[in-house]
């Protein structure tokens, strides 16, 4: 790669306040290359991506493009200069149409007017180069988060870019959404796109990488090929390396008491006759591919949303249907999928929002323990490693891997002991995982039980001793630790069964 | 004046300073009564101070309260409300500042001297002044004020009371157009939905007399007569189009004119009369020249 | 404002008929129609051609003014300044005319002019000022009813005979019910076809995204509010047309019947939510009460008591039905 | 409203002293005391004890109101009802005092349980029953006047002497003024130490993610409204105690003052933001504003004029102090 780079980030820096979070980074993108961008939650990933989209402007340093110099003041700038992004974030107009999101900032017009049909051609045509298959006319806000972030890869790929910068595209997806999307990864790439990727999923970086740089604190620390080694990789980002993955050792206890019973739960048009039961120390994991209905299933259970029929029982307690506070009182705790838009009050501080559950229960004649409270979100954050330099910072300036730890440590906090964890590890690093994975080893330790939702099988396979598979809203089948292979996941995410509504 | 503190005055030592304090300006009769005053003034050499309460008589006590801090030497008070002003008039007392009540009465504390006209025998001027219009005989209607305003509720009750000499007429609907035009244009107009037959209307003052004529268009001043009260240019000009009937003038720049020669007597301290009232004419075609700039 | 908690729970809007759409986007249309029916059945008066027709000559101010507010709803702002700058337009094209001797039509082009320059104002300060819309327009209320008292010295002006012609009638049909079409159609084009009008739903439901999609963001941001005072100006040119004359007290409140036609009809305070049809709608519910309860004679204390319960209730319809539809 | 766009960008609070933190979370205070010293030069008359205290007793109402308002904007709600509730809270008062011959402290808590019974109708309307609070309270707003009318009879009612002590001095410190200093310190305990207060910030900034939390946040709304309701009848109290007498029209349009107080204090309508020291400042800012322009006798029609551009500025002050800091 001796041609000239097609974007090149100079030496920058970036300062948030006293906080240095980029500092003297250099990173290229060649024509026809894929830049891996590789760190912890909080490394600068994102923030040094933001440079590129003329979302942020570095306090040192310079943006070259084509080798000259340029300024990206906002986003059309960039744009202008054929620069797309799909931020970390999803960044979609609920109460817009699928095809207005996907043409945002690019309506196609006729005499000054929307051109609809041309705005729907266009946007269809969009989502059908990676493969999503929903109605252009529907609201954005009515699709679960999986789509969302198809509907945000879309709009990325309808403008005709040069650059392409993905900040954890597969953060959200399953495997066969991730492979959709390497397919055109790979068209791009042989029409000279130069792209960005961002990812902490290891495997993926050799898959479609070509370079990666590591970054450490906002630091450049290595720049190598993305043949390199996982383990290699690991031990570049983190300092150190990590024994294992996933460190699921003993399973449910054999005869541990029923701790969550669900039966025939139903809800029209999100799951059907769902019955299952979980044990003492035993962590279910429920695989199946978007839209299957995993996520309204777990938001039943969790009294997020009402349901049609069916009981949920804990400890041998009947939960009120859409109660989320009496979950609580008996020990649910629930990691929604959509941290930003559920999990989390953006502009309150790290501590507050790792106190919501337990404000009360701590509270003293209605009186908030603030000094506890304090202490108790200190020593989780410390635990999880939140990156953060302020407990009381706001949690909207966390990186997107710390926020998730945040959404986790709050339950953590509250001591449940039935977690509902709805892709839990979404944007986490690798090493960060292995905390939560460790936590969650305790919790059932501790005679507690954990259904966990993933989109990564290798985290559904590793950490589950029990995986139930859904498709179409119904328990397609059931794997034990032992049968639970890739193959036999998918084959019954695939296959075809009767669908739950007509 | 009692504040004890500086008392160096920003205008002319010489020069009184004397505050008016409006119920409101968002009406002709008070820019009127506001207009007389400040002639007064300048041909007295006295510093008018305006201010407006907007129809509150919280801001009014405000007002009151900052003109008692400030360098004041009398206050003209149009009350929003006569109950209300009453404690801020008494503390306006306490630092033996005068105080005029001009259009409205104050109760509970002294004044120096009332003005006004009789809101409740200008009521009773309006029913007979229209029923006079239409001949003793029919419907008609009532277009009321700002609900809970002493001026309502008097041109109310001496409409009521004048109007039950007559057994001929009947009030068919009474309902509040707030002393505005604009509402009084869209309540006319349903009131004529449900009752066509109407032949007079009543409204406690012009402003409201002029929505209902133009709600009325063409019947304005032939089928249906309009009483209206006030006095106001429009009002007068109206009368003298032959769209409303009859207007119960008060003069409110002889009130504002009246008011300040009070104020000033006051503070010279000369005699005041306590109470002066101001003719209420029953304005109608015959006399409407004399009314008329 | 409470965003999620008070937005309509997501619609699955697959294979529904345009009819079903339409009765689903409009909610208040339900409460709409039972309060005509009862008002139907109370009193003969109600349903007369007459009747309707003054209706639509009574709902055009409001609805004309709420226009311009549905575009700074939509767009997740507030307008406090319509009534004032509504009073202040038609002060400005009655001066023009009767003290300035303009010829009418230019006065009466003048006063759209006010309007459309305030509403740029209260656009570039909220947009390039950074104050909170609520801020920026409240300051405008106050200043645009000062500068109207000024300009009048508190006393009407005549209008012109332009201005006049917008409270007159053309054969049977009121002008002003003209005018309301008109208006309507021209705001729920913008809204719904130009690239400005579909912007305006970005910016409003997530602003981030909006600028994070490129959009022009703040240049939005101006144009809705320009078109909230041109709209508002327009709305006091009718009201002065209709009353032959630029009152200084003209439309005092009306912001809040503004405000509530656009929640009413279905617009949601947060943003990103509101169409020109359910603005007609929430204006017509407010203006249909205060006919009925005319029309049937309620003592005006008892009316304010009504008023409150009739709008809760009408919207309250709109909630019942999409809670029971979406289970 | 805008939410993103109108809210401050994110503070970096490191180390920071107090008293610099307590000005960066009070951004108008700048504004208020750029205004006072304003003042100050151009009139001898404005720093005088007694016109600090007229004052004082002249933002005790709008305060007191605006307290209860904060909690409701913070909560990410809104409360257009707390003017007609302070006056239907004082008649009714008034009115078992003056017709049902309670006695006057039984009287004073009937006016208080009032505003606490209305505030709870508007909780359970906007919690339960759905409604934006933006049209439940609305309704209220002209449900509670039309009460007061009926009640009173659009005639004034005198209060009992317990209320008129509200309205008198003790010693050389009006009442008024020690109602408000304690009231502030119930509200600002009630938001920053108790659970439900706290739980306001969360249900304002992300009802969703509150609700998932396990925080019951339909009671806390209901809670929210049912302050804003006895903060209201309180005002209506302190009103009527300086009035001497309960007014069928007292409080009109103080709703809008009550808000703008909050939102100049900082809050944002988005909700999950504002603080009780905030609020005061801004209701300093509008009463200072006032009293100042009575004092250098500007005319009443350009005082509204100032007035706006005033709060403009003051507020101005705020954005542009936060824009430098975080460049
Ligand atoms: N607006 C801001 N104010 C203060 N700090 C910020 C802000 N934005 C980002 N940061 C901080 O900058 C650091 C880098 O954040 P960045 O989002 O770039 O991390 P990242 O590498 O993308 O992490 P992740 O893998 O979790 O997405 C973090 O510590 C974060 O808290
Ligand atoms: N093509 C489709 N169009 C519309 N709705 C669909 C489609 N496929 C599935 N659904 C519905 O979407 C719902 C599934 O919700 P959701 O997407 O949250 O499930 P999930 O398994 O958690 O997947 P995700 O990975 O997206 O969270 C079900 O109600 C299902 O009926
Ligand atoms: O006397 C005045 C005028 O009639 C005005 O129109 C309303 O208020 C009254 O007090
Ligand atoms: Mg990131
Ligand atoms: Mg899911």
């Amino acid at each position: 790669m001796t041609q000239q780079p097609l974007l090149t980030l100079e030496r920058v820096s970036k300062s948030f306040g006293p906080v240095t979070v980029v500092s003297d980074v250099t990173v290229h993108v060649h024509a026809g290359a894929v830049q891996v961008l590789l760190g912890e939650n909080g490394a600068g990933k994102s923030t040094l991506i933001k440079m590129m989209a003329g979302v942020h402007q570095p306090d040192g340093g310079r943006v070259l493009v084509d080798g000259r110099p340029v300024q990206l003041p906002n986003v059309h700038a960039a744009e202008q200069l054929g620069i797309a992004t799909i931020h970390q974030e999803l960044n979609l107009v609920g109460s817009l149409s699928v095809a207005e999101n996907v043409m945002m900032g690019r309506i196609p017009t006729r005499f000054g007017l929307v051109d609809r049909r041309e705005l729907r051609a266009r946007a269809r045509a969009a989502l059908d180069l990676i493969g999503l298959d929903v109605d252009v006319d529907a609201r954005v806000g009515d699709l679960g988060i999986a789509r969302q972030q198809l509907v945000e890869i879309a709009k990325a790929l309808s403008v005709d870019a040069r650059i392409l910068v993905l900040d954890e595209p597969t953060a959200a997806l399953t495997r066969r959404e991730t492979e959709n999307l390497f397919r055109v990864v790979a068209q791009l790439r042989a029409r000279g796109v130069g792209m960005v990727f961002i990812s902490h999923h290891l495997d993926e970086i050799a898959e479609i990488g070509d370079t990666v740089l590591v970054l450490r604190d906002g630091h450049a620390v290595a720049e190598v090929p993305a043949s390199t080694p996982e383990d290699e990789l690991v031990r570049l980002m983190v300092g150190r390396s990590i024994d294992e993955q996933y460190p699921r050792g003993t399973g449910p206890v054999a005869e541990g008491t029923e701790v969550l019973a669900v039966d025939g739960l139903s809800s029209a048009g999100s799951f059907s006759d769902i019955s299952f039961r979980v044990r003492q120390g035993e962590v279910l994991g429920i695989a199946g591919l978007v839209g299957a209905g995993r996520t309204e299933l777990l938001r039943a259970i969790a009294g997020a949303d009402r349901y049609d029929a069916g009981t949920v029982t804990v400890r041998g307690r009947r939960l009120r249907p859409g109660d989320v506070g009496a979950a609580v009182a008996a020990g649910v705790g629930h990691v929604p999928e959509d941290r930003k838009a559920q999990g989390l009050v953006l502009d309150a501080s790290v501590n507050d929002n790792l106190g919501y559950a337990t404000l009360a229960s701590t509270a003293r004649m209605g009186l908030v323990d603030f000094a506890g409270q304090r202490r108790r979100a200190e020593q989780v954050a410390g635990t999880l490693r939140i990156r953060m330099h302020d407990i009381d910072q706001p949690v909207r300036s966390l990186s997107g891997g710390n926020q998730q730890k945040a959404v986790f440590g709050r339950w953590v906090i509250a001591g449940s002991t039935v977690l509902l964890l709805d892709e839990p590890t979404r944007g986490v690093d690798v090493g960060a995982k292995v905390e939560i994975y460790e936590l969650i080893n305790a919790i059932t330790a501790g005679g507690g039980a954990i259904v966990m939702v993933s989109s990564e099988l290798p985290e559904v396979l590793g950490m589950s001793d029990r995986v139930l598979v859904m498709r179409d809203g119904r328990i397609a089948g059931e794997l034990s630790a032992a049968e639970a292979t890739q193959d036999a996941v998918m084959t019954l995410a695939t296959r075809d069964v009767a669908p739950a509504q007509p | 004046a009692t504040a004890g503190c500086n008392r160096e005055s920003s205008a002319d030592a010489s020069q009184p300073t004397v505050v008016l304090s409006l119920s409101t300006l968002n009406n002709p009769f008070f820019v009127e009564l506001r207009d007389g005053a400040q002639a007064e003034a300048d041909a007295k050499g006295a510093d008018l101070q305006v201010v407006d309460a907007q129809n509150d008589s919280a801001t009014q006590a405000n007002q009151l309260q900052t003109a008692d801090s400030a360098s004041t030497d009398a206050v003209i008070v149009n009350p929003v409300d006569s109950d209300a002003v009453g404690a801020s008039v008494t503390a306006l007392n306490g630092s033996s500042i005068p105080v005029v009540a001009v259009d409205r009465t104050v109760t509970g504390a002294d004044v120096a001297s009332f003005i006004a006209s009789d809101n409740v025998a200008g009521g009773k001027q309006a029913a007979d002044a229209l029923a006079a219009a239409i001949g003793g005989q029919g419907q008609v209607i009532v277009l009321q004020g700002v609900a809970g305003t002493s001026a309502s509720r008097d041109r109310g009750q001496g409409f009521a009371e004048g109007i039950a000499a007559y057994p001929g007429i009947t009030v068919v609907a009474q309902q509040t157009a707030a002393f505005d035009r604009a509402t009084a244009l869209d309540v006319t107009t349903n009131l004529l939905q449900a009752n066509p037959g109407v032949v007079g209307v009543f409204a406690e003052n012009d402003e409201m007399a002029l929505g209902a004529v133009q709600a009325l268009g063409d019947r304005a001043g032939t089928d249906v007569q309009v009483a209206g009260f006030d006095g106001t240019t429009d009002g007068i000009a109206a009368v003298q189009a032959g769209t409303m009937v009859a207007t119960i003038a008060q003069q409110p720049g002889d009130l504002g004119k009246l008011a300040v020669d009070a104020a000033l007597a006051a503070i010279a301290g000369d005699e005041v009369e306590a109470t002066q009232s101001v003719e209420v004419v029953t304005v109608t075609k015959d006399n409407v020249a004399d009314f008329a700039q | 404002m409470t965003s999620t908690l008070e937005q309509a729970p997501p619609t699955t809007p697959d294979r529904r008929t345009r009819v079903a759409r339409f009765l689903a986007d409009n909610g208040a249309l339900v409460g709409l129609v039972v309060l005509c029916v009862a008002l139907f059945i109370a009193t003969p008066d109600f349903l007369t051609g007459r009747n309707l027709l003054n209706i639509g000559i009574q709902v055009s101010t409001v609805a004309v003014l709420a226009f311009g507010v549905t575009f700074v709803i939509v767009a997740g702002g507030i307008d406090l300044s319509v009534g004032s700058v509504a009073a202040l337009s038609s002060m400005v094209s009655g001066w023009f005319f009767a003290s300035a001797g303009l010829p009418g039509w230019l006065a009466l082009l003048a006063g759209l002019l006010t309007g459309l320059l305030t509403g740029v104002v209260n656009g570039l300060a909220s947009a390039y000022g950074r104050l909170p819309s609520f801020i920026a327009t409240l300051a405008m209320l106050s200043v645009a009813r000062g500068l109207t008292l000024v300009i009048s010295d508190g006393r009407p002006i005549p209008t012109s005979p332009q201005v006049s012609f917008l409270g007159s009638d053309v054969g049977p049909v009121p002008v002003p019910v003209i005018v309301l079409v008109l208006a309507a159609l021209v705001a729920s084009f913008v809204l719904n076809r130009t690239v400005v009008g579909r912007s305006m739903y970005a910016v409003g439901g997530n602003p981030e995204a909006a600028r994070l999609s490129g959009l022009p963001v703040q240049r939005i941001l101006v144009t809705v509010f320009a078109l909230s005072g041109l709209f508002a100006a327009l709305a006091g040119l009718l009201l002065a047309g209709r009353l032959d004359s630029a009152q200084p007290q003209a439309a005092v409140g009306y912001e809040l019947d503004a405000i509530a036609a656009v929640v009413i009809g279905g617009a949601s305070l947060a943003g990103g939510v509101g169409r020109i049809s359910g603005t007609v709608i929430g204006a017509l519910v407010l203006v249909v009460i205060r006919n009925g309860l005319n029309l049937l004679n309620v003592t005006s204390f008892w009316q304010q008591v009504v008023i409150g319960l009739v709008i809760a209730i009408a919207v309250g319809f709109d909630v019942l039905r999409r809670r029971t539809r979406t289970g």
